[in-house]
């Protein structure tokens, strides 16, 4: 048998649970802080407090997204696996709440504009933004060979990572339906409270949600390091 | 007795090609996001219109189901052929047509999935009225499927075994297939439009009848086109 | 070409590089036609009678055959069902051919020779009653060369047949009873005993029922 | 004179992807007429109406042949794959974004020829009226090309050499492609509509720059995927 | 794992199946990286210094590496041209590998053993100095064997060195300096004079520049 390759394998002490239970509850809080708070909008009405988990689930997404384009650059600078387990689990997460901010702002968009869907810039942008992710998911679970896995995913998520830009500008360069982003200072304090409580209860949230999938990563990449060296270890493996 | 032999059969090559399938990880899983991305593409072709978004809804489904369904077919041989499978497969005694008819089925599940994610993103991203008989909907949409899947688990038999099956494969199926395409993408529209039966009464024959000469001479011709 | 084997009989096959031997092997097993002569297994023409001769015919090819996203026991259990075999043998062939570390892992990952092995186990479970082997020990390490021969002594124990195809004869030894060679086209008999030679038609050739005969 | 060896060894893949290409027997042939049904297909699609059809061409046209050329970019590592060949592609001493090079203007070649005679046809099928200045718009349609050659040889050194290449390069490469795509269909149809330059202007400075961005990344990024 | 090869020294590698042989040439030969451990030819490390690794090895695998719609001709001379060797030599490799007679035809027919010694003739134009042989004997017939050990005799006068993964001795007598095994992921030593173990540090070995060194 030959010694454990890399040292660096040896899966990550677990971080407790009562952490993710925090967060969780932190975000329930805000929630509802917000949605208490906050007087019924002019236009909108109640349909307002869409914001609180719209909006938030946007801006996690652009920010796991940066996260991918990072850790894909220190992957391919260093080739440090524990750089591309990260990009992996934070792609996960992004395309998640890419996920969710497209069904929230759907579900938003059918009662505002009286539909589900419509073809302007900063929907279908965010739409490819998801579906170029879907696509660096499925490139990583058609590929064998970790070194390799890492290496062609770095490249495509970090030409992926080209559009996020492109989705926040897209409200700029197009005219859109979708509203353009809006001064910090333009919204009344009783929304933008709430706002930037819920922003920050989901940056906790994805914080949470890549740590523990980097540290599930981790746990599957040392047993396929283990089976790797019983592969190459023989028949008594 | 044989024919209960031909049924295990049947059963045991159903398994196996859903299982690798779903082994290959996300196999379905990128084929019907494939199908979705399709559907964009064609979104974005057809420009930011609605009704003429709406008027092409029908096309656009068909042809996204069509396109990501074919990649199927060439996969379900393609597993047969990597490592020489498909010796083996033909090396086993029993009925030749056991092997079409159970990757005809297994197909035929792959593909019925796939429309369904399909024709639910695109009646959102394509802003489409759902009828309210959509049940019937799904049905006639069933019968194009069949046919789809019929020729082309029959097509990609033959294909798989050239070179450049990729593109071989689209090249002989697409055309024979446009009378159901037609048949399919007309009894969609008209139904989508709310015509309840009258107009699409017509198409929907015709793609019956279509379904059964290709499942009759799929069936007859295949010996021929697997053998050696 | 003429070829006769014999019930019971182990016949190996040479020749030098691109003399048709695999084209042979593979017009025996029913996967390619001949384009001229006759052949027939236990009484069954190859050509015509396909099914039945693949009762008979168990193959062994330069590829392994097998199913990359199955585990090493599904595939065996597919193929017991394809054959009509009970799956229970399926442990004992896997032990048989020392596989039982990988019994639920994919085939995938294995090794040239472990995938060779998987083969034979394919084989141990058909029990074929006439063996076609190409170059059967191609990255074979000396262990699973000893468990081919074992398999086609105990087959040519139950009066089984064996073709097989070899380019050095030093494993086969002890299993192999003679040896004839392709060689432009044609059987050159080292031992000519055995063999009916037929000049006037030498694509053709009727062989008695209840022998593998090979033309 | 390190530099002349990597000129010779782009011409050498460039000969030999090529005469392959025309050896494998109606290879051109085939993905060109791919091309055109699929064009059929969506003539089909899009009904009778013929002002539906001339506002749908330009979409039509980029359609077809991202569709067929993406079976071109797999193919052209196919052609490695089979044997072994990438193995001892690899093994030869040399810059690696030699190959790249190689493999890219090979397939632009490709590309553009079969560009040439979609769009001949699509012209016909479509009922578009030919503008005056149709050598610009040929400039501009090689102007997308490039891009979608770019990125498609790229992601298909990865796609081909993963298991369901046929599914995955699509998957990568659709979204990807689709600023590109847009670009060239906007710059394509206002140059139909007798635009002048004016309106597709700002699309040609897209295109342009999206085609700089790719050709940059993917060959900075080619050592990484085409290794190991 | 440690093995150092002498400038040249032919070096017989024995392992059963599934032990690593194969991963193992192919990390040597820069085709994949190794987890762990180092590894040098020549003096250049093959994790990092790929290219000038390149100029030395010539790798013999279980697969031809040929394109089936080019020509016997037409392989080569692409192989040269990448090499950056002259086209001239062509011709009396094909000679010599005995495929004068299908010089202008198509891989794609090429019997097994055919597609083997036109992936020597490859090798006979290339004269590497490290010669990495994956079983090069597979499919090879006796004429075929005889030509690969002239070859590696050849090329063991000139100074290079080589390592072949063998499973059978037989056709490799003359030619192979020693052998050595690999048992669960490490080298055993039949003879242990040519071997620095490095009990510290066993994936990780620096060698003398000028020397074949793999660890
Ligand atoms: C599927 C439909 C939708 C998608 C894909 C979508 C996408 C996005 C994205 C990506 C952002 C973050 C970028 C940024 O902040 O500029 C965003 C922000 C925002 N969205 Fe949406 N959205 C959708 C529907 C809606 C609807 C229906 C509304 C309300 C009528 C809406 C209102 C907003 C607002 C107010 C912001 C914050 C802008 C800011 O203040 O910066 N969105 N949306
Ligand atoms: N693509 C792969 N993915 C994962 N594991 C692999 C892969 N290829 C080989 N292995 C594992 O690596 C080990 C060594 O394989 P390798 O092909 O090097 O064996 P080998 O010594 O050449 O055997 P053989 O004599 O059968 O050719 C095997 O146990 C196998 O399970
Ligand atoms: N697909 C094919 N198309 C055309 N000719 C072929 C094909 N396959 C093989 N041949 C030809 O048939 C002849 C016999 O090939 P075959 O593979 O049977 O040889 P073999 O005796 O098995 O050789 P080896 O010992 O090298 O495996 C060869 O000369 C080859 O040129
Ligand atoms: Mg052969
Ligand atoms: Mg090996």
């Amino acid at each position: 048998m030959s010694p454990a390759p890399a040292s660096s394998f040896a899966p990550p002490k677990p971080t407790p649970v009562w952490l993710g239970w925090l967060t969780f509850a932190f975000f329930i809080f805000t929630q509802i802080y917000a949605v208490v708070t906050s007087p019924a909008d002019a236009m909108m009405g109640h349909l307002q407090k869409m914001m609180y988990v719209h909006v938030p689930a946007a801006w996690v997404t652009f920010a796991a997204f940066g996260v991918v384009l990072v850790a894909s650059l220190f992957f391919l600078w260093k080739d440090d696996e524990r750089a591309d387990l990260l990009a992996a689990s934070a792609a996960e997460v992004g395309s998640m709440f890419c996920g969710l901010t497209l069904v929230l702002g759907m579900l938003w968009g059918r009662p505002t504009w009286g539909v589900w869907w419509s073809w302007d810039a900063r929907l279908t942008s965010t739409l490819v933004l998801f579906l170029i992710f879907v696509g660096y998911l499925a490139l990583r679970s058609f590929v064998e060979d970790p070194h390799r896995r890492g290496q062609w995913s770095a490249a495509v998520g970090i030409l992926g990572a080209i559009n996020v830009p492109i989705v926040w500008m897209s409200v700029k360069w197009w005219r859109t339906l979708h509203q353009i982003q809006s001064n910090p200072r333009g919204l009344s304090p009783e929304y933008l409270r709430g706002l930037l409580l819920n922003v920050a209860a989901f940056t906790l949230l994805t914080v949470w949600f890549i740590w523990k999938r980097y540290e599930a990563a981790r746990l599957e990449r040392a047993a396929e390091h283990a089976s790797q060296a019983a592969a190459l270890g023989g028949y008594n493996g | 007795m044989a024919f209960r032999d031909d049924v295990r059969r049947i059963r045991a090559i159903v398994w196996k090609d859903l299982t690798t399938e779903r082994r290959s990880k996300a196999g379905f899983n990128s084929v019907a996001s494939l199908g979705v991305t399709i559907l964009v593409l064609f979104g974005f072709a057809l420009g930011p219109d609605a009704q003429a978004l709406r008027d092409a809804a029908a096309g656009a489904l068909w042809l996204a189901v069509l396109f990501a369904g074919v990649l199927a077919f060439n996969r379900s041989y393609q597993v047969e052929l990597d490592g020489g499978a498909l010796e083996a497969l033909l090396l086993y005694p029993g009925a030749r047509w056991a092997i079409f008819a159970g990757k005809l089925i297994a197909n035929l599940i792959f593909v019925t999935a796939m429309l369904v994610i399909v024709v639910a993103v695109g009646i959102v991203l394509f802003q489409v009225r759902v009828p309210e008989q959509w049940p019937t909907l799904l049905g006639i949409m069933m019968l194009g499927v069949v046919g789809i899947v019929a020729l082309g688990t029959f097509y990609a038999a033959m294909s798989s075994r050239s070179r450049a099956r990729e593109v071989l494969l689209p090249l002989l199926l697409y055309p024979m297939l446009i009378p159901v395409l037609l048949a399919s993408m007309e009894a969609t529209k008209a139904f989508l439009n709310g015509d309840l039966l009258n107009a699409s009464g017509a198409w929907v024959q015709m793609l019956s009848l279509f379904d059964v000469i290709f499942l009759v001479a799929t069936f007859l011709a295949f010996e021929y086109v697997i053998e050696v | 070409m003429n070829l006769q084997v014999r019930a019971g009989e182990m016949v190996g096959l040479l020749g030098h590089n691109g003399c048709g031997k695999s084209t042979f092997m593979r017009i025996v097993a029913t996967l390619l036609k001949a384009s001229a002569g006759d052949c027939f297994v236990y009484g069954s023409n190859v050509k015509t009678e396909g099914d039945a001769v693949r009762h008979h015919v168990g193959f062994f090819s330069h590829v392994p055959g097998l199913y990359d996203d199955l585990s090493a026991r599904e595939n065996l259990a597919f193929a017991a069902t394809m054959l009509g075999f009970p799956e229970a043998d399926i442990d004992a062939a896997l032990e048989r051919v020392g596989l039982t570390h990988v019994t639920n892992e994919r085939v995938r990952g294995f090794s040239a020779g472990m995938q060779r092995r998987l083969s034979l186990a394919r084989l141990i479970l058909q029990r074929p009653r006439l063996l076609l082997l190409d170059e059967p020990y191609n990255n074979l390490d000396v262990a699973g060369i000893a468990l081919m021969n074992g398999f086609i002594r105990e087959l040519n124990a139950a009066g089984g047949a064996a073709v097989v195809v070899l380019h050095d004869l030093v494993p086969a030894q002890g299993v192999i009873d003679r040896t004839v060679t392709i060689k432009e086209g044609r059987v050159v008999v080292p031992t000519a005993d055995d063999l009916r030679h037929d000049g006037a038609s030498p694509q053709a050739i009727t062989l008695p029922a209840g022998a593998a005969g090979i033309s």
